[in-house]
């Protein structure tokens, strides 16, 4: 019971991950962009929502507020900041270095604003019960696993259906052919961040009925999405998401063996052996010499 | 005449929480001083960022007896208060902490002083209650640092003299924030009491939050941080049991009720222990002042530790507080928190 | 036969299911200029990336001077005497056109110089000198990146003559080129093989191939199907239905 | 001639133009007419311009000054906005995603050029019969091929979009004689049936004359030749251009 | 405030080696490492343990830390020679990450949370060098010797080599460079003068924990690299003149409110790192 529990939990913490990693993994695979303020979409998603949440606002607008707020900030990023560095041929560390210094901005500022500690959103949704004899699950598992599902099947047909898929991979390796294939490369550098974005609001919001969010919870977002983009396959929408599941799950469930203190190492244990003896991910093409 | 006082708190990062209380206090504190005409100068606060990291400490530190050239320190944070002693205590300042509980702050440097009870005492107080409740089985969730693992020591000590048992101990990483899975061990564990011991505020309303959610019903236990807002007024802390250093907010006796009160006039918000102790700190200094001023000596930090030392208890919020090795003794309480209400009980 | 210096028995590579190269015998012999031709596809890239060490061959032997230099890395091929250009070129965009030769004639795995200043001096006149021939001592200190396209032709040569290699494989180098300077680069491989070096060019240029090669090997699908005189293979019917076209 | 009068108004035209890197221009004051049904074979050393005016012509690079015009009316390119009014541009070197298949270069041309359905298809056979070799590799990633193979990719998904025009910088490179031979007949077949001009900027000088209707040489950013490709024939006439 | 200066300075010279030091992986030789504060910290704890259990001599201790610092470099060096970019700064965001968890572990030779205190005060060949003047001298001396082994060194054909094989490892490879020897050379240098950098940190702070070794430490560094210039020999050290006297300065800002000081100044920190990138995208001392 208890490894079903742990799996249970597992997959919580994993759908999670797996949002919000298919939203970098979406923008770092299309624009080679390494986009470390995807953190702070996800806190300016999370407090949105809750801000919002608090003045009593009704909670499909606040959610839609919330997708407002991260796509806005997402775009913004791609226009302002790497869109200059990149037009003058910065390095993929002037980016970082950039990015980095939005991230912290941004948590200054919602730490300006909204106070330094936690906040959750309270909802009923959230209490576990006992399902099964000794197995609790809360509502929010089965809301979660059903939005997630709802939210990757829209990003994939989206991106089959209107070509836009292979218009993003195309962009991932040459911009500036795709130019002289009569595409414009900024639209669909736009629209990476678009649904990237996007992709980090649902989590968002889990985070902040479930867990609670804190102007700090930023980074850590950023570097797990950063690890299940590697260990699923650069460029892969659907490898970064199983990745973010299999994190979530093995750091859940890696506690029935080693210390409680490790369980978060493990994840960039994972991540790490991955490099050493896969480093092309689970569904990634061979890295290229 | 005037005087300087140096603030070395997190005004940024994870803890700026605490940052941000702990000067109110100051404010207060020196309000009043002011307000009573109680020195012939008057105190100006200088106040540095810690970041609430070691090297944010030191830097700090250093700027404060280096560029502001304070005599006297309010601290907190352990990593923080580590690294600030060796610098102050070089340059003779006198620091007093009034946040961190790590039990190896104890024996930092003589001019390093705690005008908080360390959790080591807080536990000590704790355990025969939990004897006298015929509470056997507990659990713990803990930070592996001083602070954890001083608590973490003492239960051990202690528990089996009043007839109980550590059943189960969880460390984790001060930052973690995702506690399910420990949550499903404990459930497995069945403690009767689970203790949470983090100096991480943040993490701790996690914890609670997730225990609850994850419908677990033990009681919770903590130390003294629970008198924190973020984690005092968490619906889920409904019932939270914690110890703290006594303090009675509806006490009549005058600088209690005169912290109390204007506490909740400036800020709008109940006083904390923590709010306390650094009102006391730096109602601390003024005394200390005073009686430097009586006795015509400048305000050194060997002076101001001279006096501390000569005098080694003052009426201050609260009551009486004896300084020794150190540490200030103070009397100690068992809280419950109950609709958002912190009541004694005992 | 003359002093054969490099010979390949049997080379085989596949990727997948497409045999890449299929069991191809040739040498080089010293002094002699091979021109490998072959259609799009053919292999020939891939023959320069097996000898090289770039890739692992699946069977076969390669040799150079009778010692089987199979399985050997691309650094401790080089170190033999065997220097390559690339199709794509790959420069040292960064670094500046002096330092480009320069560093491709270092001995460089260790924290010291060395040789000593002595040695570094005379690699220093050596570099001057192979930019001095290529043309390029003019912009000696401006960045690979910053050249044009023709200036890069002949960069990616200068490092190659600055080595001192006896062998060159050089990959498509003159491709691309106008006329004048098409002129200019035959010149610079004849006034190699005038100094003894051995010289084996993927090329599809016909004038440059009757010009300079004093063989061809022809290439198709992975296996050669013909190495002989210019004059030969050229009038080859069925070469030139597959590969030269009409043109002459 | 079936369109004599539109034959007479250029299918694109540039007056005075100049364009060039970094604020320094490649060429000044150029004048150029590419007419409606004609290949116009541009020439030069390396480095005298020609791609940098063919990024030009599609909007890859911002002009500093001058006027383009787009059967007569003034026009600032944009590559999506080129390629909208039927223009296609093969660029220099391997103009193929490596990372996608053939088919998925092409699917991207025809995305680009709005063209779905049997349509598609239709156009996809059409230059599968131009460039027959295409189909031994159209599953295969482009990255893979060699680089003749990448060649006729790129060419092949530029004719996709049936152009009106079409901008060719030096597709011989890393072609095999007869392949470049193969190739050009089929365009110069493919032009002439469809009335489209053709802007092809080539080395190999005579494979490129035998398919031209008329030849321009550049030198240094200026034009220093305008003529028929018979003008050239004579080898020591055009090393001298050089 | 002249012994705040020397403090802030103190400060400046050793972030001024680490950043340095750094920027031979990163700059010189391509290798994106997010990794850099592990090593800081591996020569930190060293050189605090050499202290206290050896001899307080920096030179001595500096030596050690470099050693071990140099030695355990190889963890990274495995996965540089397997893997490149993004893939590279992966693994060593995994380092990292582990290594803290290690650090906060690893009680008996780290102190865990704790962390080492009473580190004895810093002396040179018997002399005390511990108060701030002669430490900050120090420092600089070592600060001074750092950047001409790296000038030198990189001057010489070994950084020609780096730098070749960071613009085109198969062309580099042939034209006869042992690439794998090459880089695990070049992350045992930048690694050995981080753990210099270490040790002289913990004699300065007379304590070190783990928090100094964290994941914004690493960043700190690399931002200090890239605001300053990417494979320049000054730009290491403007980045670490502007990164650290800008907190400094803006604490001096007057009309801030107390209680806000911190957020305040993280955010001017934040956006002028971005800004600065924006407009100055190779650094300070980078070409334009
Ligand atoms: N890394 C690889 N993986 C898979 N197939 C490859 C790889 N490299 C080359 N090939 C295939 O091997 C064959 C030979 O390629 P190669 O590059 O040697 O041709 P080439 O003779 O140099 O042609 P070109 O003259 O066009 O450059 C081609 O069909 C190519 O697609
Ligand atoms: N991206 C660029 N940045 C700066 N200068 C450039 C760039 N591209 C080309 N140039 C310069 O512009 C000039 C013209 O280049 P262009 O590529 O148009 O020549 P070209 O006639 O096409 O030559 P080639 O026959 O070599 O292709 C050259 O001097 C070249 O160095
Ligand atoms: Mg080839
Ligand atoms: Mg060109």
């Amino acid at each position: 019971m208890l490894f079903l529990q742990l799996l249970a939990s597992g997959i919580q913490t994993g759908i999670l991950y797996a949002l919000t990693a298919a939203g970098f993994a979406l923008i770092f695979g299309a624009t080679k962009i390494f986009h470390v303020a995807h953190g702070a979409t996800f806190i300016i998603a999370g407090y949105t929502y809750y801000e919002l949440h608090q003045l009593g606002v009704w909670w499909p607008w606040a959610t839609l507020a919330a997708f407002a707020t991260a796509i806005a900030f997402g775009v913004a990023m791609a226009l302002y900041v790497y869109r200059p560095i990149q037009r003058s041929e910065g390095s993929f560390f002037t980016v970082f270095v950039a990015a980095f210094g939005v991230s912290i901005s941004v948590q200054s500022l919602v730490q300006y604003f909204f106070g330094r500690g936690s906040v959750t959103v309270s909802t009923p949704l959230t209490m576990a019960r006992e399902t099964l004899p000794d197995l609790y699950l809360a509502p929010i598992l089965a809301v979660s696993i059903v939005v997630a599902a709802v939210v990757f099947a829209c990003v994939v047909l989206f991106l089959d259906r209107r070509n836009a898929g292979l218009g993003l991979r195309a962009l991932s390796e040459n911009p500036a052919l795709l130019e002289s294939f009569g595409l414009d490369s900024r639209r669909l550098t736009i629209l990476a961040f678009v649904i990237g974005s996007a992709l980090v609001v649902p989590a968002a919001i889990f985070t902040a009925v479930s867990i609670g969010i804190q102007p700090a919870s930023g980074h850590r977002v950023m570097l797990i999405s950063l690890a299940a983009t590697i260990v699923g396959g650069i460029g892969s929408l659907r490898g970064a998401a199983l990745a973010g599941l299999l994190l979530g799950v093995v750091e859940n469930l890696v506690i029935t063996v080693v210390d409680t203190q490790w369980s978060e190492a493990v994840s960039f244990l994972v991540l790490f052996a991955f490099i050493m003896f896969r480093p092309h991910g689970i569904f990634g093409m061979a890295v290229k010499k | 005449q005037s005087y300087t006082l140096g603030t070395l708190f997190p005004m940024s990062g994870p803890n700026a929480e605490a940052g941000a209380i702990y000067s109110n206090a100051v404010d207060l504190a020196l309000k009043h001083l002011e307000d009573d005409k109680w020195l012939k100068g008057k105190i100006s606060v200088k106040p540095t960022d810690s970041l609430g990291t070691p090297q944010g400490g030191a830097v700090g530190m250093s700027r404060l007896v280096n560029v502001e050239k304070v005599p006297y320190a309010l601290v907190g944070f352990t990593g923080v208060s580590k690294a600030a002693a060796p610098i102050g205590d070089r340059a003779k300042v006198l620091m007093v902490n009034g946040g961190a509980v790590g039990p190896d702050l104890a024996s930092l440097s003589r001019y390093f002083w705690n005008i908080i009870p360390l959790a080591n005492q807080e536990v000590e107080f704790l355990i025969p209650w939990l004897g006298e409740q015929k509470i056997k089985r507990i659990a713990t969730i803990y930070v592996d640092d001083p602070l954890g693992q001083g608590i973490l020591s003492e239960l051990k000590k202690g528990l089996p003299g009043v007839g109980g048992e550590l059943v189960s101990s969880y460390s984790v990483t001060p930052d973690l924030q995702q506690f399910s899975p420990i949550i499903a061990r404990l459930r497995n564990d069945n403690p009767e009491v689970i203790y949470i011991a983090s100096p991480n505020i943040t993490q701790i309303s996690h914890i609670i939050k997730q225990v609850r959610d994850g419908g677990l019903n033990t009681q919770l236990i903590t130390y003294g941080v629970a008198n924190f807002p973020s984690i005092s007024k968490l619906p889920e802390s409904d019932g939270l049991i914690f110890t703290s250093q006594a303090a009675d907010w509806a006490s009549s006796e005058p600088t209690m009720k005169r912290f109390v009160d204007d506490w909740r006039k400036a800020y709008g918000t109940e006083p904390t222990t923590y709010g306390l102790n650094y009102y006391n700190g730096a109602l601390l200094y003024g005394y200390l002042l005073r009686g430097l001023e009586q006795a015509g000596k400048p305000a050194t930090g060997a002076n101001l530790l001279e006096e501390l030392e000569r005098v080694g208890k003052y009426s201050l919020a609260g009551g009486e507080a004896r300084f020794r090795d150190s540490t200030v003794t103070t009397a100690m309480q068992i809280n419950r928190i109950k609709n958002g209400v912190t009541e004694k009980i005992k | 036969m003359s002093n054969v210096l490099l010979s390949m028995r049997g080379v085989s590579i596949s990727f997948g299911g497409l045999a890449a190269v299929q069991s191809v015998d040739m040498d080089l012999q010293e002094g002699i200029v091979t021109a490998l031709a072959g259609p799009n596809g053919a292999g020939k890239t891939t023959l320069f990336n097996l000898i090289t060490g770039n890739l692992p061959a699946s069977s076969g032997q390669i040799s150079l001077r009778g010692k089987s230099i199979l399985g050997l890395r691309p650094h401790q091929i080089a170190g033999m005497g065997i220097a390559r250009s690339f199709q794509d070129l790959r420069l040292f965009t960064h670094m500046t056109v002096r330092d480009n030769v320069l560093v491709a004639i270092e001995p460089s795995s260790w924290l010291w110089q060395p040789g000593g200043r002595a040695a570094q001096r005379e690699r220093m006149r050596r570099v001057d000198e192979a930019l001095e021939q290529t043309g390029l001592a003019g912009m000696a200190d401006s960045r690979a990146i910053d050249l044009s396209y023709a200036e890069t032709k002949f960069l990616s040569l200068a490092r190659i003559i600055a080595t001192g290699s006896r062998i060159w494989l050089l990959d498509e180098p003159a491709s691309g080129l106008d006329v004048n300077s098409r002129t200019r680069f035959i010149s610079l491989l004849r006034d190699a093989t005038r100094r003894g070096v051995t010289i084996c060019l993927i090329e599809h240029n016909l004038d440059v191939m009757t010009e300079i090669a004093d063989r061809i090997a022809f290439l198709d699908r992975g296996r050669k199907l013909a190495e002989d005189v210019p004059e030969k293979v050229l009038r080859d019917p069925e070469l030139i239905s597959i590969y030269f076209g009409k043109s002459r | 001639m079936t369109n004599v009068e539109v034959g007479l108004a250029p299918a694109m035209a540039v007056e005075q133009l100049a364009a060039g890197y970094k604020g320094r221009n490649v060429f000044e004051g150029l004048s150029l007419k590419l007419y409606t049904n004609e290949v116009l074979c541009l020439i030069g050393h390396n480095g005298a311009g020609k791609s940098t005016l063919l990024k030009v012509l599609f909007g890859l690079l911002p002009h500093n000054a001058g006027v383009i015009r787009f059967h007569g009316r003034e026009i600032k390119p944009t590559p999506s906005e080129m390629a909208g009014h039927g223009v296609s541009y093969v660029p220099e070197g391997r103009g193929v995603f490596p990372g996608l298949t053939v088919k998925e270069n092409f699917a991207l041309a025809l995305w680009s050029a709005k063209i779905q359905g049997q349509d598609a298809e239709r156009r996809i056979g059409e230059v599968l019969e131009v460039l027959p070799r295409i189909k031994e590799f159209w599953q295969r990633r482009a990255g893979q091929l060699s680089g003749g193979q990448q060649q006729m990719v790129s060419i092949g998904r530029a004719m996709l979009a049936e152009p009106s025009i079409l901008l060719l910088d030096e597709p011989s490179i890393g072609l095999a004689p007869k392949l470049f031979q193969d190739l050009l007949v089929p365009i110069r077949e493919y032009q002439q049936k469809r009335a489209m001009s053709v802007l092809l900027v080539e080395q190999q000088v005579g494979e490129a004359f035998s398919v031209s209707d008329r030849v321009v040489v550049m030198k240094s950013g200026e034009l220093i030749f305008e003529g028929v490709p018979g003008d050239l024939a004579d080898e020591g006439k055009l090393m001298g251009m050089f | 405030m002249i012994n705040y200066l020397f403090s802030i300075l103190t400060l400046v010279t050793i972030y001024g080696i680490a950043a340095s030091s750094l920027n031979v992986l990163v700059g010189y030789a391509g290798i994106f490492s997010v990794a850099h504060a592990i090593f800081f910290g591996i020569g930190a704890y060293t050189g605090a343990q050499f202290a206290l259990l050896v001899s307080p001599d920096v030179v001595l201790a500096c030596l050690a830390a470099a050693a071990t610092s140099g030695v355990f470099s190889l963890l990274l060096a495995v996965p540089a020679l397997r893997v490149r970019g993004e893939y590279f700064v992966a693994a060593a965001l995994g380092l990292q990450m582990v290594g803290v968890t290690v650090f906060s572990e690893a009680h008996a030779l780290t102190g865990g949370h704790g962390g080492l205190v009473g580190i004895p005060p810093a002396t040179l060949f018997g002399m005390d060098v511990s108060s701030p003047g002669a430490f900050l001298l120090v420092c600089a001396l070592m600060l001074a010797l750092v950047l001409y082994a790296i000038r030198r060194l990189m001057r010489l054909s070994f950084g020609r080599a780096l730098m070749s094989i960071r613009d085109n490892e198969t062309a580099a490879e042939s034209f006869g460079k042992n690439v794998p020897k090459l880089k695990t050379l070049a992350m045992f240098v930048g690694c050995a003068f981080a753990g210099v950098a270490g040790t002289l940190f913990a004699f300065n702070l007379m304590f070190v924990n783990v928090e100094s070794f964290t994941f914004e430490q690493s960043i700190l560094m690399l931002a200090m690299v890239v605001i300053g210039g990417v494979g320049t020999l000054s730009g290491p050290l403007i980045g670490a003149i502007v990164l650290l006297s800008l907190p400094a300065l803006l604490s001096f800002i007057p009309f801030i409110p107390p209680t806000e000081i911190g957020t305040v100044q993280q955010f001017i920190y934040g956006a002028l790192m971005t800004l600065l990138m924006i407009f100055r995208p190779s650094g300070i001392a980078g070409k334009l």
